[in-house]
């Protein structure tokens, strides 16, 4: 699963497949960190009636 | 979630929502948190790192000191005990026998332990249950012929200076698994700093890897 | 300050990322995992010095070598022995088994004593002073000739001891259950005259015309029989089966030859008379027949001939003339007999007629055929001494001449004809034709020890159970003389310290002939077996101690032997199948069972077919013709005249229409999960029958119904 | 009671009517739990497989679920990247039971497993040659998506929507919803195919063998395409149930007529290609390694032509051709007809493709292999689907899932509660 | 290391069917030496754990020209298509519990790696693996006979036969340890090769050509002109193997000398046999 884990080989099947994983599981975790962040920040700098 | 009970129980969510907007605003209350956050963080995870480890494993110790240092001074070196078999395969921790090759029923040295040994083990002629810091689970076959013999390993790469020693560590075992500490290692997070720091699969494998250009098939090192 | 609820939420946050951080999860999850793979309940083998030690096998006549693996003390593997001259390498599968006998919870760990229904547990010395105490009373009585003993064979040391003790006792009462032995001595008695044996080179026989015998499924010694069987191609040379059913013996030989069952005595003369007519007999061969040759060569041709015997069996008459015409130009053919693995029952009549054809063709004591010779005796017992009773009790008669005879005299009479009976290594209860009469026989004799190591059927109706070792426990010479060509006699060896609190037989007998005093006491003058057998094998024992076995006789024996025919001349009847019903059961060896007393091992039971034993429902094989509307799988009431028994259907084309096939070796009932209570024993559902003029059970089946359960 | 909770202006049933049929559903669930901890404690000797079925019933539930669970991908592929606005309507409820679907995969999953404390090894020890690691990953990354996707459906709770935070976290994840459905159709790609691949790859079972495009045999293809053509049907055929038990209309019909044109004419593509790729198979591959297409639907007291007929005629011809006809798919009842015999192709599908490769004698002394589960096994298979109707039911009532809901169901203006 | 080298091992078998006699011998030799457990009931044949099994085959004809046959049947060691090492097995499981060893040809694999998710028994069409439906238990006192040789399988794992891998390791380390490079043919042998009574099974190295099982297979180093993914078919007319047209690349060989027999090793279409059963690797490459 990761480079140093034992089955971890230098091929292209592991890099092909766990570039696929980790590219689709790296836009997940970016975009839900981006949105969490952003909400964080819109909540400090909300005026309080904006969305009310 | 806190704030969804709180506005429940105002009943009036108009009012709880101002409320909350407010409450963000203070910066005491935020700081507050903040402290309690970190509080929290560190001591869970000092306690996770140096707590855990002494609930994890149980120390036990063993029958009676071995002086290694000594032993190696009058044998001359490992394989005087840890010996081959004729088939190849690895005595590992001496039977009784072989350490009667050199004692007898008289003490050679003026220490308790050998007395112990005497009279507990020598005289009752039982073996001595020995706890074996590298004992590696059933499933793994280890052959020390390939290493030692014709790899010319030393003890020492996987074992440490355990012969210059003149005492026995305490055993410690992993109450989960039944393993002895030194397979994971001390270091908690499985860091090592030398080669006999670890003695996990990928430890075998790293090595493999660099001796031989492939980690090897499962029925090489496992049985 | 206020502690509100943020600061909890702080608080709750900061553990869990520090706890997330920490090595916590990642270690708990690798040590969940690998405690998963160290479950505690699943055992781990302890590690050691390996070391081999040879002994032999004597589960069964075959007496092989084998090469015990121990880890330090601990036997963990038994392998065939290599070079070894019974079975140099091979071994059957309840020899491999062998540890799961020795290791086995169900055996019986200490004496026991039968208190009503109840065993309980009595020290060694209570129990043969109990013994000894009701021996002595019945000397008192000055019954000593009650005393009876049933044991597996007559050869060897630990037999020979049994026998010395009723001899010096006084009684004459000595039993051995039927095997393929006693069958070869009673056909070499008959023909050859007393003291002699019987056994066939099939290692070097290039035309094998066997009889029913099992060559691969147990007969003589059953390895052996194995590797002279898997070398034939090589030999060139051929293999007949006459069998009325498929059996692995017939699937591995050149050509199957389905007979009626119980015919093959008719077939053998059949081959005779056509042997006789066409002159191919040979002449050197039939000069040594004596009791009346052409009174048997006229009744042969007369009762016998082709077209007849075609009738009587079933084969074709071209096939027996072509089948005899090749055995008799064969250049060394020999014919076998004992069907199945030869200690089932057997009629004289038909040992006879086959050893006939053996002496017809003249390849007696030559290289590929049939050896006739003196029983080796290896043995020198040093002579008894008697006193008066013993004298007057050893010279009565026996009580019946074979094993099933004494069952049925002690049922028929109304007084105790047997008031004492010892058992070893043999189980009259299971193995014996109709188990619920020779129950009731072992129930009315009132004092039963048994030396057995496991509870087995007979044991359950013993009043004393005397323990004794398993084969790896203890020192033994094992003969083998289950009709090789030549005879061995093997040394088992104890390969571990006893297991439980069991004694040697041997050991046992000899205490109690000691606690008997006097006389008996004085003929058993060694302190223990061992030293017994050291000093009675002292002939053979450098041999024995040294190589772990003594060949006693090799190679083809010198000279011609007297063939006596005046048994067959007179034309005995054939037996016949018990009952009036349609169809015929007969009983199937399958070399993963074991048919005499002990059970096969848990092993072996696992690798019975389902088409044998499905759960605990016995499967018996029928030809679809025959099983009309039975559906394959289906359950069908079995009955003969003797019992009933539900079993599973099995249709099987290699079954010859008519007949019905089942299992020999299951339906034990020994306190043990892995071997008992599966399907039945077939001997209770076959009644003997009695062959007037020998005396043997010749029961080869009995006459049953089926009908859909 | 429980009113605050309640999407305002929408009109629910009682809250004790409520939970006492959550109640009801509640002890089926208990009743699987029970199952699945005798499974988990006992080990798989609660069922009623073997070494010759050791891909059974859950294997297949497996495969069913995650291919009717199809629909959350693909109304998202195509509401999301293809821009289709209508299927805004009806995406909630699609995620929603793509949700269901795929927890209850990766939980009988958990159950699947000889030893389910190791089953993280799967990803630690990854063998990526094997389609099974392929479906692991791609499923657990899946799941996450739909987590992802569900999260701000939850957040439009009435209440939750009330915290500054989540109100915004839901917003922005709308937002950057398309990102996230894109990922998601990405790895549903992949893990829907490499579930036909973990059957076409088993070159010792000549039922299950396929040829391919490199690495990935045609099943590969042939799942993906199912399971994005007949998962719309379930869907649909989830939200008809819905709309007959609440007794309310909540998507507009158009939106179900596009959503079942779509699929229909995704299910008749796909049954081309599938009636194709067993042409093929039975004139070509197998007679290839030795055998007639007849060795596979006969002497057995199941498997006959008829399953083969069933699935790709009746459960597959039959509903592709209403649903691409206009006058058949508005048809209420002929598009009701036409997306249940979809859902039971699919499903027969699946079964077909696990169960029937198991029972399939190879060597040519073997004998069929036919299995029932045991009970075990069916509890902790309804078990999903009873947390299913719990999962919906809890939704429905509490998350605005139907958009177009009040619009359909104008409502007398509830009585304030409390 | 990926690819067969000359250097490595190929250990194989052959089995003599006209030999074997169905005793059952194999079977327990290798149920004892590999810590095999037994349950009370193991007549159903599909839960058993038998690594070694023996199979009865018959010609399907009716009394009396019926005949029967034993074929035991260990785990194939499949080579996979083109004798790559992709053997069905390994290629499928997720965990890396079961591999392929090119320096023997054995397929190894790791009891404690497996999770037990089964892919491997569906993908073997030998029926060569068994899953540990049940904890392994031995009866009070019958655990003193497990060998340390083998480790005991817990309950969840799959399992099937090592080609008893161990006495490959312990004849290894003796020559290690006698300074040795390579061991003698009779150094390694399996537990079910040294059993057999009737000497029907033969193992070894099929790359040797001084091994016995080389010489009665004779394999063909080329693929099968037929076939591109068969290697190693047997130059011997009367040696088959299992399922050879799946391209499994077993290294189990059969040899009998009865015509039904042989074509009971695969499947054939109508007419295909009269073909196909003359021609043997030797007719393709002269």
């Amino acid at each position: 699963m990761f480079p140093f884990s034992f089955e971890w080989a230098w091929d292209i099947g592991h890099m092909v497949f766990f570039g696929g994983f980790w590219y689709a599981v790296s836009i997940l975790g970016a975009g839900m960190t981006f949105c969490i962040l952003k909400a964080a920040y819109d909540t400090m700098n909300d005026s309080g009636d904006s969305h009310h | 979630m806190s704030e969804i009970e709180n506005k429940t129980e105002n009943g009036s969510t108009e009012s709880a929502g101002e409320c909350t907007t407010g409450d963000t605003k203070d910066d005491k209350g935020l700081g507050l948190g903040v402290i309690f956050f970190i509080v929290a963080f560190v001591g869970c995870f000092l306690s996770g790192t140096l707590l855990f480890p002494k609930l994890l494993y149980s120390k036990k110790e063993q029958p009676f000191n071995f002086d290694h240092a000594l032993h190696v001074g009058e044998a001359g070196d490992c394989e005087s005990c840890h010996s081959f078999r004729e088939d190849g395969s690895f005595t590992g921790i001496p039977k009784l026998d072989t350490c009667l090759d050199c004692h007898s029923e008289e003490a050679l040295g003026e220490t308790d332990d050998e007395a112990v040994f005497v009279e507990e083990y020598v005289l009752e002629e039982k073996e001595v249950p020995w706890y074996v810091y590298s004992r590696q689970p059933d499933c793994v076959f280890f052959s020390h012929a390939a290493h030692t013999q014709t790899a010319g390993m030393d003890c020492v790469t996987c074992h440490g200076h355990i012969g210059e020693s003149t005492s026995l560590k305490p055993y410690e075992e992993n109450r989960i698994t039944g393993y002895s500490r030194d397979i994971w290692g001390k270091n908690i997070f499985g860091i090592k700093k030398h080669s006999w720091d670890r003695m996990k699969m990928d430890d075998c494998a790293e090595c493999h890897k660099k001796e031989t250009g492939h980690k090897g098939y499962c029925f090489q090192c496992h049985k | 300050m206020k502690v509100d609820r943020r600061s909890f939420l702080g608080l709750g946050l900061g553990a869990v990322a520090g706890v997330a951080v920490s090595p916590i999860g990642m270690k708990l999850t690798d040590d969940s995992s690998i405690w998963t793979q160290n479950w505690p309940w699943t055992p781990v083998p302890v590690d050691g010095e390996v070391t081999y030690e040879n002994s032999v096998c004597s589960l069964c006549p075959g007496s092989c070598g084998l090469s015990v693996r121990k880890i330090d003390d601990r036997p963990v593997k038994i392998e065939g022995l290599a070079e070894h001259p019974v079975n140099d390498g091979g071994a059957c599968l309840h020899g491999i088994a062998g540890l799961q006998y020795l290791y086995d919870p169900a055996r019986v760990k200490t004496p026991l004593k039968k208190n009503g229904d109840k065993f309980e547990e009595i020290s060694w010395d209570d129990a043969i002073a109990l013994v000894a105490g009701k021996l002595a009373d019945l000397r008192k009585k000055g019954s000593p000739e009650k005393l009876a003993c049933i044991a597996d064979k007559e050869q060897g040391s630990v037999s020979g001891l049994f026998q010395r003790l009723l001899k010096t006792f006084g009684s004459p009462n000595f039993y051995t259950m039927p095997s393929l032995e006693s069958y070869l001595e009673v056909t070499a008695t008959a023909l050859h005259g007393e003291g002699m044996t019987i056994g066939f080179d099939l290692e070097n026989s290039d035309f094998v015309l066997s009889f029913g015998s099992g060559i691969i499924e147990g007969w003589g010694s059953p390895v052996n029989c194995f590797k002279a069987n898997a070398s034939r191609k090589a030999r060139h040379a051929k293999l007949y089966q006459i069998e009325s059913r498929l059996s692995n013996t017939a699937a591995n030989a050149d050509k199957w030859i389905p007979v009626k069952p119980g015919t093959e005595a008719d077939l053998a003369l059949g081959m005779c008379a056509v042997i006789l007519k066409n002159n191919l007999f040979d002449g050197g061969a039939t000069a040594n027949f004596i009791g009346g040759f052409n009174k048997l060569a006229i009744m042969i041709q007369k009762e016998y001939a082709p077209s007849k015997t075609a009738e009587i069996t079933g084969v074709k008459a071209s096939d027996i003339e072509k089948i005899a015409t090749l055995f008799a130009k064969a250049k060394m053919p020999v014919a076998v007999f004992g069907k199945g693995r030869g200690d089932g029952a057997q009629s004289l009549k038909e040992l006879a007629a086959v050893h006939t054809l053996n002496c017809l063709v003249g390849n007696i004591n030559k290289k590929g055929g049939a050896f006739v010779q003196l029983k080796s005796d290896y043995l020198e017992f040093p002579d008894e001494s008697m006193d008066t009773i013993a004298d007057a009790g050893f010279a009565k008669n026996k009580t019946g001449r074979y094993v099933n005879q004494l069952v049925e005299k002690v049922n028929e009479s109304s007084k105790p004809v047997v008031e004492a009976l010892f058992v070893y290594n043999a189980n009259p209860c299971y193995s014996l034709h109709d188990s619920k009469s020779v129950k009731q026989a072992i129930g009315k004799i009132p004092f039963v020890v048994s030396f057995s190591s496991f509870l087995d059927e007979t044991a359950k109706e013993a009043d004393i159970v005397l323990p004794s070792h398993t084969f790896l426990e203890r020192l033994e010479d094992v003969p083998s003389c289950a009709g090789l060509a030549k005879s061995v006699v093997g040394l088992t060896k104890p390969v571990i310290e006893p297991v439980f609190d069991t004694k040697h037989a041997g050991d046992a007998v000899i205490l109690i002939a000691k606690a008997l005093e006097g006389s008996i006491a004085e003929s058993f003058e060694w302190e223990t077996y061992d030293e017994c057998l050291e000093s009675v094998a002292a002939g053979i024992w450098d041999s024995l101690s040294e190589d772990g076995y003594a060949i006693i006789s090799e190679g083809v024996p010198f000279g011609s032997v007297a063939v006596n025919v005046s048994f067959l001349a007179d034309n005995p009847a054939t037996v016949q199948a018990r009952g009036d019903y349609e169809l015929t059961l007969i009983p199937i060896d399958n070399m993963r069972l074991i048919n005499a007393g002990i059970a096969a091992s848990p092993f072996a039971i696992k690798t019975v077919s389902d088409k044998v034993l499905k759960g605990s429902d016995i499967v018996v094989e029928i030809n679809p013709l025959t099983a009309k509307g039975l559906k394959d799988r289906g359950y069908a009431t079995l009955t003969t005249p003797t019992d009933t028994a539900r079993v599973m259907i099995n249709l099987n084309e290699g079954m010859m229409p008519g007949v019905i096939g089942m299992v020999e070796g299951l339906g034990h009932t020994f306190d043990n999960k892995y071997v008992s209570n599966k399907g039945i024993n077939v001997n209770d559902l076959i009644g003997p029958v009695i062959e007037s003029g020998s005396g043997l059970d010749a029961a080869f089946g009995i006459k049953v119904k089926i009908s859909k359960a | 009671m429980d009113s605050a909770l309640i999407p305002e202006g929408a009109k629910r049933c009682s809250f004790p009517k409520f939970a006492i049929g959550i109640a009801i559903v509640s002890a089926v669930v208990l009743w699987g739990v029970f199952a699945m901890f005798l499974c988990w404690f006992k080990g798989l000797n609660q069922t009623n497989m073997d070494d010759y079925y050791g891909f059974a019933l859950w294997i297949w539930a497996d495969l069913a679920v995650i291919a009717v669970g199809g629909g959350a991908f693909f109304t998202g592929l195509l509401r999301y990247i293809f821009k289709i606005d209508e299927l805004k309507n009806i995406i909630n409820f699609a995620v929603i039971i793509g949700f269901i679907c795929y927890s209850s995969a990766l939980l009988i999953l958990a159950i699947d497993i000889g030893q389910p404390l190791r089953g993280w090894f799967i990803f630690w020890h990854a063998n990526v040659h094997s389609m099974l690691t392929e479906v692991a990953f791609c499923l657990s990354a899946y799941f996450a998506v739909l987590t992802i996707e569900f999260i701000p459906n939850i957040l439009e709770n009435r209440q939750a929507n009330k915290v500054p935070f989540f109100h915004h976290l839901a917003h922005n994840m709308h937002g950057v919803m398309a990102v996230f459905a894109a990922t998601g159709a990405f790895l549903s790609f992949f893990h829907q195919g490499s579930l036909g691949g973990v059957a076409g790859v088993l070159y010792g079972r000549p039922f299950a063998v396929r040829e391919g495009l490199l690495i990935w045999p045609w099943t590969f293809f042939l799942f993906t395409w199912s399971a994005a053509a007949f998962g719309p049907c379930f869907t649909l055929l989830v939200t008809k149930i819905t709309e007959t038990v609440t007794g309310k209309k909540l998507v507009k019909d158009n939106v179900v007529h596009l959503l079942a044109k779509i699929s229909g004419w995704m299910i008749v593509t796909y049954i081309i290609a599938k009636i194709i790729d067993t042409i093929y198979w039975a004139m070509v591959t197998a007679p290839s390694l030795g055998f007639t297409l007849s060795h596979f639907y006969s002497n057995n007291g199941f498997y006959g032509y008829w399953i083969l007929i069933t699935e790709i005629v009746l459960c597959g011809v039959v509903p592709g051709a209403i649903l691409i006809m206009k006058s058949t798919r508005e048809n209420p009842t002929l598009r009701l007809v036409a997306i249940i015999l979809g859902t039971i192709g699919i499903c027969l599908n699946r079964w077909v493709m696990v169960l029937q490769i198991m029972a399939v004698p190879v060597m040519s002394f073997d004998t069929w292999a036919l299995y029932f589960p045991s009970w075990q096994e069916i509890a902790t298979t309804i078990l999903p689907v009873a947390y299913g109707i719990i999962l919906i039911s809890v939704a429905y009532r509490y998350l605005p899932v139907f958009p177009q809901e009040q619009e359909l169901n104008t409502i007398e203006p509830v009585s304030k509660t409390e | 290391m990926k690819q067969n080298n000359n250097k490595a091992h190929k250990f194989g078998m052959v089995i003599d069917l006209d030999k074997c006699t169905g005793c059952g011998s194999c079977m327990v030799s290798c149920m004892s030496e590999n810590n095999v457990p037994f349950k009370e009931d193991e007549s159903n044949k599909k839960d058993s754990i038998t690594w070694m099994r023996v199979y009865k085959l018959t010609n399907g004809k009716s009394f009396p020209d019926t005949e029967i046959v034993y074929m035991p049947r260990p785990c194939q060691h499949c080579g996979g298509k083109g004798d790559h090492g992709h053997s069905p097995c390994v290629s499928v499981c997720p965990a890396v519990a079961t591999d392929y060893g090119y320096d023997t040809g054995i397929v190894s694999q790791i009891y404690t790696r497996c999770f037990g998710c089964r892919y491997c028994m569906g993908a073997c069409p030998y029926h060569a693996r068994y899953f540990n439906w049940w904890d392994p238990k031995w009866p009070e006192g019958m655990e003193n006979y497990l060998s340390p040789n083998v480790s005991p399988r817990m309950r969840g794992v799959v399992e099937k036969c090592s080609f008893c891998y161990h006495r490959y390791q312990a004849a290894r380390d003796t020559a290690y340890y006698e300074g040795r490079d390579d061991i003698e043919e009779h150094e390694y042998q399996t537990a079910c090769t040294t059993a057999c009574p009737a000497g029907a099974i033969v193992f070894g190295d099929l790359n040797n050509p001084a091994h016995k099982v080389h010489q009665i297979v004779k394999p063909d180093p080329h693929p099968d002109p037929r076939n591109k993914h068969v290697v190693g078919k047997s130059r011997n007319p009367k040696v088959f193997r299992l399922l050879e047209r799946l391209g499994t690349n077993p290294k189990v060989y059969y040899l009998s000398e009865r015509e039904w027999v042989r074509k009971q090793g695969d499947n054939y279409l109508d007419g295909e046999w009269d073909k196909i059963k003359n021609h043997h690797g030797a007719a393709s490459h002269g």
